[in-house]
């Protein structure tokens, strides 16, 4: 692990990738401190605001000061993302690895069965789940992990059918190792790695998707400033105020591109073949 | 020698690496002459591919060349133009690889593949080239060529394969023709085909062949002359027919001398002996009809009216082994021997029973629990075996967190000891598998085995893996442990000449039959069943070559008898 | 191709969507506010409610209405739209169609521009080619549709006034028309796409050009352009076809989006409507018909693979 | 009128308000009405709305869309004209008894369905008891008035009798859902209006797709025979705003008939485009349940009403396009509007107010806003912020628009609420305010306010009933049943050749058979 750890920090892409990252996880945590203004305040006289050295990121239709919102927004946006696909990691490596483990129908209706939840896509599967439970952050974050497990499962599996076959399993299975022994102590240990580098990449699509859901209305509400739900309030003010989309949405794209980077940097990083 | 064909002279080569640089060749000078063979013999790390590599002119980016020169036919390899060298590549400069499978691209068929390189370097037109291809198959006797060529790699054995590709090789008239460990792959008997393919083709067309190979044996009786590579130099340059006679170089000597020879046994008849009184006890593990079948029938499958995929892996096999007693078990791949060490532990279903000091195993968990810990196993591939993610203390504490430690002893302590009955040193406890070596892996997998002191050891081709020397150390190791324990060992190998050294009773195994059970001095006298003379004679050993030398007049080809 | 391996895939694409088809009925019956509110609206009084609820069968049980539902669907009966009394299946039809036509251009300028990208990037791995394309991919792939789609649609239609901004004309009715409206969408889903699958190809390829078989071809000496081309590409490609085809299902999503901004009637904006409105028999057709498109491409991709591989069979 | 308005815009502000659309200014109307009776005959209208025309049965329609399909297809005994006063339509004539409790409408004769059937007095008959019946569920039963029946004397005369006098029966009868369907229909299967239309209006059903186009042609049997003036009208749905807006400026549509206000400006600096503009009586309006604490208590609402900066509201959820609202329905859009001193935020009264009520330390509050129309959030959010600091701790959940109406309207305490213009005074009090109001949200239940309404309602006298709804202007003023901020102005744009369509100030009524498209203009879509 180390040495991959290296490898990745000598890549172009682990460097950028790793350093927007970072950066969100800064906005993340200090965000409410850093930022100039009130997210929420009010203000009848600075509506419309463009860039400037007073609002840097310029202020919305009611006067508040988007560089704050934006800054405010990093946690809905960034945690709500990581929550969805952690959750979404966890779920798809256990079950795909016992899936693979246990084989037979059994994995056979498993797999089936995420084929099917994979079959309705994920942007209109979220839909319809918050629609059901009803419009929240929260909600959302539940539709976008369930979404998301079957394509983790999948990965998941796929590594553990080549873990199955590997020797040090048999070894186990002749020591007379309880199942639970086999698939929490021989193999995750040896899945963690592919799943995470997947993990990594899904996080820049549930940011996407969680915009993309705000957009749709149904993902945070206001006066909420999720970067989503910033841009798509702000799309109807394009041509007036540009800077009022252009702004969170650059965020959104910034964090993707952040998690894409580091998530292929990783990739590269465990993958030997590709390390020249 | 100026007339050499292929002259490489004092050539050197490095890679650069995250830890610097490794020196890989270090003034490698060698020449072969027109229609000789000249063999390369070195253990893995000895440079030996990447002596192929540089002659191919095909090295990877983080290679660096210091100086020396490579010549074919007088033309200057280093400093040659891409074009010219492609042109050379595959005509003039052929190779042949180790693996045939992965040499082949499983997305086109054979035809396609062989037709464009006859086309690219005989200039043919591709019908011309087709009837060139049908009729090299033909003559490397591969049954009816035509389809052949319409067939996808998958669809072709490995010896097919390789046959295929060493004809194609030599049907682009080559000058000189690399071999890189071309039969590792194959079976004995396959290998010993390809090989005669090989001596019949260069008979024919007089082609000067570079061999590389790990096997002495095997090189000394193809080669006119062998180079004994240590470590990027060469250090001993022999006559193929000398080497094993009289080996100057140390090193050389070491390598003949771990050489397996079914003509020196390493268990004492003392031993044997002792074993022998062992007999009267009832035997330790007794196998009776013992039969297993891969692959189940689905419904599915039988309503769609697929052909039924089921097929035994194993026919009825009967065994027992005596306390203390090695039972070696011999056969190529998919004889059955694997699987039968799959079935005694319990890896694979099977049929027939397992007495255990003639007793039937019970089916309670305790009498599950108490068989495991007596019969263990130890896998082919200690990397595989090992848990890359656990450290090698767990690795052997495992068995004693199962089985129990013994009085008067922590696990840490235990492991320790463990460590150093397999001549390891215990602070490795705290390490990670790939930080070790292969042979110290396999002692690590061989001290969990008998962490859980067991009374029998299945080891399922536990050294194939290995250098020779290496693989002689282990050995060494196996018996004295027994010798300690009064261990047996149920030994499943293909290495017949490594059996006749260590085994006191064979079983030869052929297409999940057992064709022969016979004592070692039986099997030396001469083997009862027409498969194990077979596998025998297609088996080169130092005794063969060692009657080449005898007779001087005899060709250098493989000699049947 | 053996018939057990066509028949083994086809079956389990037909659980996969009887699964679907379960989920999705599951689902609507938890959606809040049924279909009658959204019908009567505010002149919604109990009585009314009640009786148009027992006209819309919604007051079976559940299991009921699934079977009346399911055996409906396998006669090819959607049933009707609880919003506008309309047959469900020529309406969902319908938009498929229009939707698909979408997703077929797409696919077209994906693969058109996807592919060459991933092969030169994976041959000139490492130098600018490489890194631009790389760039490039990485800002398709990090933007939503919905920022692309606005910033498109605000460039060509309003600033340079090139394309129609939005809307839709019928194929049948005005060819030119409908290709100039389909202009921007297309643009707008394939971007997610190219990015994706041009990184797809790159990956794959430097993954083959590592493989021995090419540095055997190599070795017989052959033109690199064959070895690319003949015995790399091929190899290259298989994986993309699965790729392709997973990403039919992001792209009946994608669309989604794009079809609501350019306000195209196909079958992502019916069914937002279905699940605003909660036109149960909508959605469930539409889900539905969506999750069988899917499964059939997978199915179709499956099959070529095979084709193309004969050792899938064998596995 | 908020100051930040530019000088064009308050050009057309003035000219909306002063005479709503009747006389309109020469900037924008002049070249259209030179046009307009040259116009060309078979032209094709393509109008853009913004959410579809899901319900083609004029008796259910809901939303504006459905209200244009009703209109284009179907005719009512009266329509409005612009200033909300009743026209004929297919009723001729009409008296009322003396009491105003008896009405006798004439019909005109030869009139036909689209089917070629004759319309007569019986399928009048037959459809407003349709309209009545609840089962129906028909918005306009609570809309046509307190009709008791309706019968058919003769083929073309029709006798209304009520529960009460009503002196806005005409103007009630024209309500966008009280379209006359046949009597046929309604006694077979209803539920065929929801596939095809079967109508006497100036327009045929030629295509209904209700998410993206329908497509209707000139009625050649309709009565008035000056009308319609297009030979086709497209209704083209574009769920998007800005798209909306975006294919008007491209020439993809030619008339949009609600303007987003963000969109105003834009569409205003096209080319060839006219934006249209006039104040009107919708508005949004904050409910509070004065049955339950803590708005059960008028200083509570009183403290709440004392926080909005009315100004600032328009400017935050209209965007400049509106007028600040006085906490009563009515503003000078409607006829009867009393002026009285416009209420400014005084935090520091709000923050006393609450005291007394008993919320010294503050109140905890969710206020629920649906996500249609899309400014209900904006004032909740806005709200938030004005309210924080005189106490309120307000939270905002925005539901969607399906949820809101089954789970929020008219059944929690706290909601933010949208309504049209209403054609009269009347219906806005009794549809929302008086205690047997259908909508009755707020549960104000106010006595004196019931019984000025219900005299109002039954004064032919105009003063005396100017009177009346002053006072209960005022009463709505002090008790404050709902907190209402805000009225925003109706938006539309037109490309310049179409000639003839006048704003509406109702919403809910466009009237495009006067509606025709200037022949020689060359901005094609």
């Amino acid at each position: 692990m180390p040495d991959s750890l290296k490898t990745l920090v000598r890549s172009p892409q682990g460097v950028v990738g790793g350093g927007l990252c970072l950066l969100a996880i800064v906005l993340v945590v200090l965000g409410p401190w850093l930022a100039p203004f009130e997210p929420n305040a009010l203000s009848f006289t600075a509506r419309y605001q463009p860039p400037g050295p007073m609002h840097w990121f310029g202020t919305d239709q009611m006067g508040r000061d988007v560089l704050s919102r934006v800054m405010i927004g990093a946690r809905d946006t960034i945690v709500m993302s990581l929550l969805a696909t952690a959750i979404a990691m966890v779920l798809g490596a256990v079950i795909g690895t016992l899936s693979a483990y246990l084989g037979g129908w059994v994995d056979e209706a498993i797999m089936r069965t995420m084929d099917a939840i994979m079959a309705i896509p994920s942007l209109l599967f979220a839909l319809l789940i918050v629609a059901t439970l009803g419009k929240s952050d929260v909600n959302a974050v539940a539709a976008i992990a369930i979404a998301f497990t079957p394509g983790m499962v999948r990965v998941a599996r796929s590594v553990a059918l080549a873990v199955r076959t590997q020797d040090y399993v048999s070894a186990a299975i002749v020591r007379g190792e309880s199942t639970s022994h086999i698939v929490v102590r021989e193999m995750l240990p040896n899945i963690v790695a592919p799943v995470i580098v997947e993990g990594t990449v899904r996080v820049a699509f549930a940011v996407m998707l969680f915009a993309t859901l705000s957009f749709l209305g149904l993902g945070a509400q206001p006066p909420s400033s999720e970067w989503g739900l910033m841009v798509s309030e702000a799309r109807s003010h394009l041509f007036t105020a540009p800077w009022m989309m252009i702004m969170p949405g650059l965020c959104i794209a910034l964090v993707a591109i952040g998690f894409n980077l580091l998530g292929d940097g990783l990739r590269d990083a465990l993958n030997p073949r590709s390390r020249t | 020698m100026n007339d050499a064909l292929l002259r490489i002279d004092d050539y050197s080569l490095s890679y650069t690496t995250a830890h610097g640089s490794l020196p890989v060749l270090d003034g490698v000078t060698l020449s072969v002459a027109p229609g000789e063979v000249v063999g390369v013999v070195g253990e893995s790390g000895s440079g030996k591919t990447s002596l192929a590599w540089a002659i191919m002119r095909y090295l990877a980016g983080n290679a660096i060349e210091h100086g020396g020169s490579i010549q074919l036919q007088g033309e200057e390899l280093t400093t040659l133009k891409a074009a010219r060298l492609r042109a050379l590549r595959g005509g003039r400069l052929g190779m042949v690889f180790q693996d045939p499978s992965a040499a082949l691209n499983p997305t086109l068929t054979l035809g396609s593949q062989m037709l464009e390189m006859l086309t690219r370097h005989r200039g043919v037109s591709r019908g011309e080239a087709r009837r060139i291809a049908i009729e090299t198959l033909g003559d490397v006797d591969l049954k009816n060529p035509e389809s052949m060529l319409a067939r996808y790699p998958h669809e072709l054995s490995g010896g097919e394969k390789q046959r295929a590709l060493i004809a194609g090789a030599f049907a682009c008239r080559p000058a000189c023709l690399i071999f890189d460990e071309p039969t590792t792959a194959l079976d004995v008997i396959n290998a010993a085909q390809v090989l005669e393919l090989f001596g019949r083709l260069r008979e024919e067309t007089g082609v000067a062949a570079l061999y590389i190979s790990h096997d002495l044996a095997l090189v000394s009786r193809i080669a006119d002359h062998v180079c004994v590579l240590e470590k990027g130099r060469i250090v001993e340059r022999a006559p193929g027919r000398k080497i094993f006679a009289a080996p100057d170089h140390p090193y050389t000597q070491s390598l003949v001398a771990a050489v397996p020879n079914p003509r020196r046994r390493l268990v004492a008849e003392s031993e044997i002996a002792a074993h022998a009184n062992a007999r009267e006890r009832p035997p330790l593990l007794t196998l009776r009809g013992i039969s297993v079948d891969y692959g189940q029938r689905t419904t599915l499958a039988r309503w769609l009216k697929r052909p039924d995929p089921r097929f035994r892996a194993l026919n009825p096999f009967d065994l027992e082994i005596a306390h203390g007693e090695i039972v070696g078990v011999v056969g190529e791949s998919g004889s059955g021997k694997s699987t039968l060490a799959k079935a005694l532990t319990g890896l694979v279903n099977h049929r027939g029973e397992i007495l255990l000091d003639g007793e039937a195993v019970s089916s309670t968990p305790r009498g599950r629990a108490d068989y495991r810990r007596r019969v263990q196993l130890v896998f082919q591939h200690p990397d595989g075996s090992l848990n890359p993610r656990q450290r090698i203390g767990e690795l052997i504490g495992r068995s004693y967190r199962l089985y129990g430690l013994p009085e008067g002893e922590t696990l840490s302590q235990a492991v320790a000891r463990s460590l150093e009955e397999v001549r390891l040193d215990p602070t490795l406890a705290s390490r990670y598998p790939h930080e070790l070596s292969g042979g110290q892996k396999q002692r690590v997998a061989i001290a969990r085995a008998f962490a859980a002191r067991p009374d029998v050891v299945i080891c399922d081709e536990i050294t194939a893996a290995l250098d020779v020397s290496v693989q002689a150390t282990v050995i060494a190791l196996l018996l004295d442990l027994r010798r300690r324990h009064g261990t047996a060992y149920l030994f499943i190998t293909h290495d017949i000449n490594l059996i006749q050294q260590i085994a006191h009773r064979v079983a030869v195994m052929y297409r999940g039959d057992r064709v022969e059970l016979s004592s070692a001095e039986e099997l030396a006298d001469g083997p009862k069943h027409a498969y194990t003379r077979a596998l025998l004679a297609a088996t080169p050993t130092i005794a063969s070559s060692a009657r080449v030398i005898d007779d001087e007049f005899s060709a250098p080809t493989m000699d049947q008898e | 191709m053996n018939a057990g391996y066509v028949g083994r895939r086809l079956l389990t694409t037909v659980y996969t969507l009887l699964v679907v088809s379960f989920l999705v009925f599951a689902m609507t019956q938890l959606l809040p506010a049924d279909a009658a509110v959204t019908l009567l609206g505010n002149s919604a009084t109990p009585e009314a409610l009640a009786s148009v609820r027992a006209q819309l069968g919604l007051d079976q049980p559940a299991w009921w209405q699934y079977w009346h539902w399911f055996s409906g669907v396998l006669s090819g009966d959607f049933g009707q739209s609880m919003r506008t009394g309309q047959a469900v299946a020529p309406m969902m039809f319908g938009a498929l169609g229009r939707s698909l036509l979408l997703a077929f251009l797409a696919l077209v300028l994906m693969l058109v521009i996807a592919i060459p990208l991933g092969i030169v990037s994976a041959l000139r791995r490492g130098k600018a080619a490489d890194l631009i394309i790389g760039i490039i991919s990485y800002v398709g792939i990090s933007l939503p549709e919905f920022v692309t789609a606005t910033v498109l649609a605000l460039l060509f239609a309003d600033v340079l006034g090139w394309l129609p901004a939005t809307g839709y004309v019928p194929l049948t009715e005005d060819v030119a028309g409908w290709l100039a409206h389909m202009i921007l969408p297309t643009l707008t889903v394939s971007m997610i796409l190219v990015a994706h699958v041009s990184r797809m190809v790159r990956s794959e390829m430097v993954d083959v050009m590592a493989s021995d078989y090419i540095r055997a071809a190599r070795l017989k000496g052959l033109s690199s352009r064959r070895v690319v081309l003949h015995h790399a590409l091929r190899n290259a490609m298989l994986p993309t076809i699965t790729i392709v085809a997973l990403d039919v299902g992001y792209l009946l999503g994608g669309i989604i989006v794009v079809e609501e901004i350019f306000a195209i009637p196909g079958i992502g904006r019916a069914l937002i409507v279905a699940v605003q409105s909660r036109d149960l028999p909508a959605i469930q057709a539409g889900v539905l018909i969506i999750a069988a498109t899917y499964a059939l491409a997978n199915f179709l991709a499956d099959l070529a693979y095979a084709w193309l591989d004969r050792r899938i069979q064998y596995a | 009128m908020t100051l930040s308005l530019t000088r064009r815009r308050f050009l057309a502000g003035t000219a909306m308000a002063a005479g709503a659309t009747l006389f309109p200014s020469v900037t924008r109307f002049g070249r259209a009405l030179a046009q307009g009776d040259v116009g060309e005959v078979n032209a094709t209208l393509r109008v853009s709305v913004d959410q579809a025309a899901a319900v083609l049965n004029p008796l259910r329609a809901r939303v504006n869309p459905e209200y244009l399909l009703a209109e284009l297809l179907y005719s009512g005994l009266t329509r409005l004209d612009a200033e909300m006063l009743p026209q004929p339509d297919l009723a001729r004539e009409w008296q009322a008894n003396d009491e105003l409790t008896e009405w006798t409408f004439t019909l005109r004769d030869g009139v036909t369905f689209h089917d070629g059937s004759p319309c007569t007095a019986a399928d009048v008959a037959a459809t407003f008891g349709a309209i009545l019946d609840p089962d129906v569920a028909s918005p306009a039963q609570h809309n046509v008035g307190p009709i008791r029946e309706v019968l058919a004397q003769d083929d073309v005369t029709v006798l209304i009798r009520l529960e009460s006098p009503y002196a806005d029966l005409p103007t009630a009868l024209a309500y966008p859902d009280a379209k006359i369907v046949p009597k046929t229909v309604i006694e077979q299967d209803l539920e065929r209006l929801a596939r095809e239309a079967i109508g006497t209006g100036p327009f045929r059903l030629v295509s209904f797709e209700p998410e993206s186009r329908i497509v209707v042609e000139r009625n050649p049997d309709y009565y008035a025979p000056d009308r319609p003036k297009l030979a086709r009208v497209e209704v083209l749905v574009y769920p998007d705003t800005t798209a909306e807006g975006s294919a008007l400026i491209a020439g993809d549509t030619d008339l949009m008939l609600a303007l987003a206000a963000t969109e105003y400006d834009r569409l205003d600096d096209a080319e060839d485009v006219e934006t249209l503009r006039t104040p009107s009586g919708q508005f949004l309006n904050v409910n509070m349940d004065c049955s339950k604490p803590p708005f059960n208590d008028v200083r509570v609402r009183q403290a709440l009403a004392l926080t909005v900066d009315r100004e600032a509201m328009v400017a935050f959820t209209a965007n400049g396009f509106g007028t600040p609202g006085n906490d009563t329905p009515i503003n000078a859009a409607y006829p009867f509007f009393a002026e009285q001193e416009a209420r400014k935020p005084d935090l520091a009264r709000a923050k006393a107010l609450l005291e007394e009520a008993g919320y010294a330390d503050g109140l905890e509050l969710t206020l629920v806003a649906s996500d249609s129309p899309p400014t209900r959030t904006p004032l909740a959010v806005a709200l938030r912020e004005m309210a924080a600091p005189a106490g309120f701790r307000i939270e905002v959940q925005t539901l969607a628009h399906s949820t809101y109406l089954d789970q929020v309207w008219k059944k929690v305490q706290f909601y933010v609420g949208f309504y049209n213009m209403q054609p009269t005074v009347d219906a806005v009090f009794s549809l929302l305010y008086t205690s047997n109001a259908p909508w009755n949200e707020t549960r104000w239940n106010n006595a004196e306010f019931d019984r000025i309404v219900a005299e109002a309602s039954q004064t032919a006298d105009e003063a005396r009933r100017g009177e009346l709804y002053s006072r209960a202007q005022r009463l709505m003023h002090e008790e404050v049943p709902s907190v209402i901020p805000v009225f925003f102005d109706l938006l539309a744009a037109r490309r310049e050749r179409v000639t003839g369509f006048e704003l509406n100030p109702r919403g809910a009524i466009q009237r495009l058979d006067y509606v025709g498209i200037a022949n020689g203009s060359n901005d094609a879509g």
